[in-house]
């Protein structure tokens, strides 16, 4: 077998000295009743030019990005992701290490911890950062639970229809047996509506949830919507998309106390769906509540500068049930791509990859506009991603159509909105050429009128 | 070497990454965007070149042990082989550049693989529903304990208490106190299994879940475990099988046989996907059948020869994350999976008890392994014979250890055996490095005790201060300036 | 610009420092009617994203094996190469370091030419190998220099045709300017006729180059050709093919004195022809008269074992005109490729890829030659490529054909032989499935009946 | 660490690659090849399991130090960083997975490529024509001359002897050699430039070529370049330019345009692929039109969109070596010249130059740089005064540097500066690096003789005896258990 060293002799040897006189011997302890007694009902091994070909066919059956071209969003992007970023992320040492509990045999691995709490605090205007969580959604949800047991208000959390419609999910899945409600508020015109929110948000609320930009790719008031939170007493969590903050206010700037995001965008493929990175920075009162891995600097024994793991009290190896959180490691691997790729982007990298993002999904959203059968769903300002409200409504068609013809066109939004049934969310990254917008609009003009006839016949 | 940080790498006007010049036609961004949202300058991100951010975190790579570098028996973490194998599959563009939401006719592929998936994981634990959707394996535990309280409300159960022996890992009760419960400590016996009167006492109808390591963290099959999934499957409660521990059993036997009604996998662990220097990984989780309306959604179903997701689970608790889940580990632990097949899979297991149990042979005389003679995938070694007589510690034989080139084990848990150190070997060793890592292990009794208090030697740090690493929290690169 | 460190305030300092006005100064030294006066007519800077698109689309405008089925061969073939091999190969310490020029800063890389060294050597028989040289062809041109120098004898080598006709082109054309003549040979049946080897064989020969299996995939009687070689007082050059001595008698079991071969196939991808890893080994008596770097064993002021560059004194830099070749490196990275590729095979999984090549390329001769409209070509055993007689003597039309089916069928065989333009040459590795050669067999089939229907019209 | 043999790790009937099951009707091998010509087992090779080949390559490449972990000023060879997007591009199966005889009409992209490589070598040397096809740089060296060679056999012409000065290359006289040519030294003043005299005593009609290394290997452009070309062009010769140090004038001045006729190209030093440890590299080759028809075959032509190679030199030298060239090399420079465009090939020049002459302005005073105050690429410092004054040679600073974590400069070439250091630092080094390199330098400059000769202290390695190598030399395992 591929990955055992043990010849017969070996096993022989082994067993002599362990005074067994067989494998099965060592398995005594588990009650005869309870072994399976048969083969797991599994294929057959696959030697490695096998899995490969196997692997190929599978791969095939798949449409990725760059074979189609992508201009779905909706929280995983299609960034380009630059060869230094590989590089570092499959060297051995990284990838095949684990948790620094030795902190000499991981200064690697802890200055890197550090210098991506670096980078976050810096990209959010935050005091502190964990170490990373599991994805953006799941870091919504830890926020929550933050905000809840710092504010003592466990009456209610409030979520506008325009944060992400998984997020809201995952916050009221992690909820459901906890005494908080999650109290979700209509949107007005794809963002949040001020009265609205100041109707909602109270003395038991312990904080209100802001993305920013939104769900549909608008860019909210967050000024406003923090100065109604705070006004109550409550906390601003703000979900962020990072790729923004090359253009737009940090969530420090407007008065977030927790701000997450989603960071595969930072140098980690879309994967269908994971893993991800879970970005979270608070500001420094809140930071014994915080989940997840920390590292901190420190002097060694020597007086050298060094880093080690910190703040363990809030973990739940000391604290056990009382811990602050569940999580118990990071995401080590990504949080060094996001470390590379932000140092590898640097800050007029950001800024510029976020302009293009601007400019790019502001063109596409312009030259789509341009024909009859599609209009913008909302008028405030967009980000990279925009909502197209197809005035025939038939949203499913017409992406079926352009699917067809190479385009990933569109996310339908009727899933989530039945009220927006007949749109669908386009996001534009950087790497989209004028080309490929054009070609995008053209496709869809020309599905459209494909698709128009038959409802003519 | 360079141990600079990055921040002191950095000079105005150095840069690393250079885009394309738009292609559209331009517009300014006070046109697009209102100036109270936009920000007058990017964030201070350090300005490198290219050619620094590699060697610096190239040299930084080098101040880490690791598996492909170190024997790492670190007890509890299955530091086994990662397959480079399996990271060609995972960055297969076919799979690595899919986006969540495509369309279930561009993804057929990916669905096969995550179904077989599903259904591998349902026949290793012998659980008939899956769910791929948790992140980790503690989210796989809050994940099952929140499945499980959404059984009990349907059921119209109002179930307050999750039970948790005192040596599972402290994930079992955070999980369980995230998921609303409160978790109660159930004692061990100086065997380290259940303490079958301490259980009774506290089994009672408001207990939901038992959670149960087994193999539990010494490293023991629990001999009770039909009984305790008895007792609590008779008041009324469900057994949540901690995963953990899986590497030792595989084919051999499975937990939905002993009674175990949910359980995570830890696919970073038994099935090799890398451990990442701390993720990310996977903590996929199988349940039984009345379990199964209440899984997270969506989960993919074959109809004829093709693939769907299925959200339409009415009673399911929602959605634990965004997305489908992990799927990057998952496609690793599919690769490891095929490659061994059924016949491979219980080798893994075979393997990786004969070379604990091997090891225990070798180190028992050195330090007294309190629980026996045998052990599964792992076994718990106590320091504290040699703390008494010579003022050894597990942390001095730990960090002792480094400087002959071993990672240390796990030390100070279990923390039912006093200065316990957790050894996992592993079934990617040899004899050749279990037998070097025993005489090692030896030769550091032998020393001097001021010698293993000052140890590491050999490492550019030794023993950094925790304790002002918590009282004195610098965090970043400004908490730094401030604090100098 | 992407590597430079330089700030403005950078390079002033600098030039402060150096007691320069400005950069161009440094220059001075360059008389100026030589300065070229105007930029460089070069396309304009791209950005890595834009760079990678436009690699993509080149990139598409390939087929490459993955896409078409590959049954070419000729000293360039499609096995399969393991994960691990990329992975070592992808090490920074060992792709971006140079020559251990440096010993103390250099033993990962002296230490992998040593092991790659003994790998050879086992590998084909003989007592010693250099560090590799540029490829096959060339380390046959190499060879047959050291048998000039080691026999005295100026007067000729001989080649038979069943040599690859580019070795023979390449061993011509390093002896243009030096007195020694190739004389090629005649084959029959595909192999080297003893008769005529006798016949051409004398005592101003300094060499026969015989290559096993040969370039129409046939197995020579290499006992016969050394018999008749040694009998003369002529070295035997073995061409070898690493794969086959998973089956095949090694090099220096049948006698050779000389053994090369074109080691791309140990690890390393076909990339339209180079880089490639020319393998060299050879009796002890004719190391000194060995091309290329030796890393040897020794140990350094404490006694320790260690190695080291050595016999340097066969080398330009200490006897430049004099040296035994010019060649002054080797082909590191790919000898590295290549002793990882040899480890990951072991003994038994060198004999099953042979094996392998073996059933499967005489199972697709077979399927072939079913088919009226073809023949083997020559009756010889082969092992891994053959030789198919188009009986029609369309062979171009087949092969666009099977083109035009997504197979890469096989390599006319007209362009070196015009005797053999009615065949062509299939190669067959261990990646090729049943199916995929069924399918083959059905294609070349099918597009024998296409084709031949206009014929008949 | 694991400095074990892979032949140390071997045990019988461990194993690694797992094959295949054979999925065509097999038969009996002894049917198939006759008995004589198969072996009855394969090569003894050692016999490891996977995890033991990762872990003793990753251990042994910590071993080496490398541009992507250390500065690496070894001058002569030019280690500038080398982009890992070059190495994406190189691997990406639309090229790497290219039989080098498929048909042109399935290598469109890759003919194009290569042709636009054609074009942007001519262009940068001021040469028209080009031949991708040598596999390093004395390969092309080798290669031009043959070229050389079958142009006066062409002619008429009986040239036979080849003119290298005395701090060239030791490749250009051997490969001089190889070429059936008679080297003849020529000699250099002290201030570093060809002997005007020297040459004109050994200039005549029986000399075919004349090579130079222009910037010379002292880092110096050769003042009287045009001279020397008119005057060997004038007795019929030719100009053969060394292009191992392009890297100091890409977009400045242009070998052609000071007379050259050939030149080789470094890809990998210039255009950044990497050194891999000592290969491989490539050694394209630019000369004049006249010299164009006896260029090796095949060469890529352009017609209106189409690609296609052309067999058709009648006056061809044939080829030295199978296919096409090191195309993988290729790829990486294409990537590094498109990513540069004009400006940034010449920003790279400027930088490199500048770098050397600042390190050139902070080294002087500790190593005196015989060759005056000024450099292109690069500058030979020299210890002989401090050989003659406290006992310390140039190998014993190369040796110490180490233990600073610098790679070494090229030291005792060229031969005609006593005590040689020939620092490189590319323009991919920062001001900071060059800083902390001349301190050090400066720091061993006043250090114990004694010290310095035991260098370096800090490696595992420390002085080999390389004379013992050479004189009893071990050369494989088998050699190795003899000599036990």
């Amino acid at each position: 077998m591929p990955y055992h060293y043990n010849t017969p002799e070996d096993k022989q040897a082994m067993l002599s000295a362990i005074g067994a006189e067989s494998v099965d011997v060592l398995f005594d302890s588990i009650p005869a009743e309870l072994k399976l007694g048969r083969r797991l009902d599994l294929p057959p091994a696959l030697s490695e030019l096998e899995l490969d070909q196997h692997l190929r066919e599978l791969a095939s059956r798949n449409t990725p990005a760059g074979e189609a071209v992508c201009f779905l969003g909706a929280g995983s992007y299609d960034h380009f992701i630059p060869a230094v970023v590989d590089t570092i992320g499959s060297r051995s040492e990284f990838y095949t290490s684990y948790t620094p509990y030795q902190a000499e045999a991981s200064q690697g691995n802890l200055q890197v911890m550090f210098e991506y709490q670096s980078l976050i605090t810096e990209l959010t205007g935050l005091d502190v950062s964990n170490a990373s969580l599991y994805d953006g959604a799941s870091a919504a949800a830890e926020a929550v639970l933050m905000a809840i047991s710092a504010t003592g208000r466990h009456g209610k959390v409030i979520v506008p229809e325009s944060l992400h419609p998984e997020y809201r999910a995952t916050i009221a899945t992690y909820l459901e047996n906890l005494a908080t409600e999650v109290v979700t508020i209509p949107t007005s015109g794809g963002v949040v509506d001020p009265e609205i929110l100041s109707e909602a948000v109270d003395e038991e609320t312990a904080a209100v949830v802001l993305q920013q930009p939104n769900f549909f790719g608008c860019v909210e008031d967050a000024a406003e919507v923090n100065r109604i939170t705070k006004k109550a007493g409550a906390l601003l969590i703000a979900v962020f998309d990072p790729m923004s903050l090359g253009v737009l206010k940090r969530p420090g700037d407007y008065g977030a106390n927790i701000a997450v995001a989603e960071g595969h965008t930072l140098g980690s493929p879309m994967a269908y769906g994971g893993p991800y990175l879970g970005i979270m920075a608070c500001e420094k009162s809140l930071v014994r509540r915080m989940p997840g891995r920390i590292a901190g600097q420190t002097v060694d024994r020597r007086g050298n500068t060094c880093f080690v793991l910190t703040m363990q009290t809030r973990e739940q190896h000391i604290r056990r049930e009382k811990a602050t959180s569940n999580v118990c490691t990071n995401q080590g691997l990504f949080a060094l791509r996001a470390t590379v790729y932000l140092a590898q982007l640097g800050p007029q990298g950001l800024r510029e990859t976020a302009s293009l993002c601007l400019q790019k999904s502001r063109y596409a959203a312009e030259q789509l506009c341009q024909h009859e059968r599609f209009s913008l769903a909302f008028e405030e300002p967009t980000f990279k991603e925009f909502v197209i409200r197809d005035r025939e409504n038939r949203v499913d068609d017409l992406l079926k159509s352009a699917l067809d013809r190479g385009y990933l066109a569109g996310l339908p939004l009727g899933r989530w909105y039945p009220e927006l049934a007949d749109c669908f969310l386009v996001a534009v990254t950087e790497k989209r050429t004028k080309a490929e917008i054009d070609g995008l609009v053209s496709t869809l003009t020309k599905a459209s009128e494909r698709v128009s006839v038959p409802a003519t016949v | 070497r360079d141990t600079q940080l990055l921040c002191e790498l950095s000079r105005p006007g150095r840069r690393a990454a250079r885009l394309p010049a738009c292609d559209v036609p331009e517009r300014d961004i006070a046109d697009l965007l209102p100036t109270e949202a936009t920000a007058s300058s990017p964030p201070a991100l350090p300005e490198v070149t290219e050619p620094q951010i590699v060697r610096h975190f190239v040299n930084l790579s080098t101040m880490n042990m690791s598996v492909d570098t170190h024997f790492y028996p670190l007890g509890s973490c299955t530091m086994k082989y990662n397959p480079k194998r399996n990271e060609r599959a995972a960055a297969m563009p076919g799979f690595a550049d899919l986006h969540p939401c495509q369309p279930e006719e561009t993804i057929q592929g990916m669905l096969a693989l995550l179904y077989e998936m599903q259904e591998y994981f349902q026949e290793i634990s012998g659980l008939p529903a899956c769910s791929l959707q948790p992140a980790a394996g503690a989210h796989g535990e809050l994940t099952a304990l929140l499945v499980a309280a959404a059984y009990f409300k349907d059921l119209g159960e109002n179930r307050s208490k999750v039970l948790v022996p005192d040596n599972a890992h402290g994930t079992n009760p955070a999980s369980a106190a995230m998921a609303g419960y409160r978790s109660i400590t159930v004692k061990t016996t100086s065997d380290g299994f259940v303490d079958m009167a301490d259980l009774a006492s506290k089994l009672d109808d408001e207990v939901a879940v038992m959670m149960i390591t087994n193999p539990s963290t010494l490293g023991l099959f629990e001999p009770h475990m039909r009984e305790i999934a008895d007792q609590v499957h008779a008041r009324g409660g469900l057994i949540y099988l901690d995963g953990a521990n899986m590497n030792a059993i595989l084919g051999i036997t499975r937990p939905g046989d002993w009674g175990a009604d949910m359980q995570h996998y830890n696919p970073h662990k038994t099935f090799s996907g890398p451990h990442g220097g701390g993720g990310p990984g996977a903590g996929p989780i199988c349940v039984i059948e009345k379990l199964a309306p209440y899984l997270p959604t969506p989960i993919v179903r074959k109809e004829d020869s093709l693939y769907a997701l299925d959200f339409n689970l009415p009673k399911t608790i929602g959605r634990v994350r965004s997305f489908f889940g992990n799927v990057g580990v998952l496609v690793r632990a599919y690769a490891y999976i095929r490659t061994h097949g059924p016949d491979g899979l219980r080798e893994v297991s075979e393997n990786a008890v004969l070379n604990a149990n091997y090891l225990l042979s070798r180190v028992k005389h050195i330090l007294p392994v309190p629980q026996g003679n045998r052990c599964m995938h792992e076994f718990v070694a106590s320091a504290n014979t040699l703390k008494k007589d010579k003022g050894i510690t597990a942390m001095d034989i730990a960090k002792r250890l480094l400087d002959y080139g071993f990672h240390a084990p796990t030390v100070y848990f279990p923390l039912t055996v006093p200065e316990a150190m957790m050894c996992e070997p592993t079934e990617s060793e040899s004899k050749e490095t279990l037998d070097a890592f025993a005489e090692v292990l030896f030769r550091i009794t032998e020393e001097d005790a001021e010698l293993l208090h000052d140890a590491p030697h050999s490492t550019a740090v030794s023993r950094p201060d925790e304790v002002r690493a918590a009282r004195q929290p610098v965090l970043t690169w400004a908490a730094l300036s401030e604090a100098n």
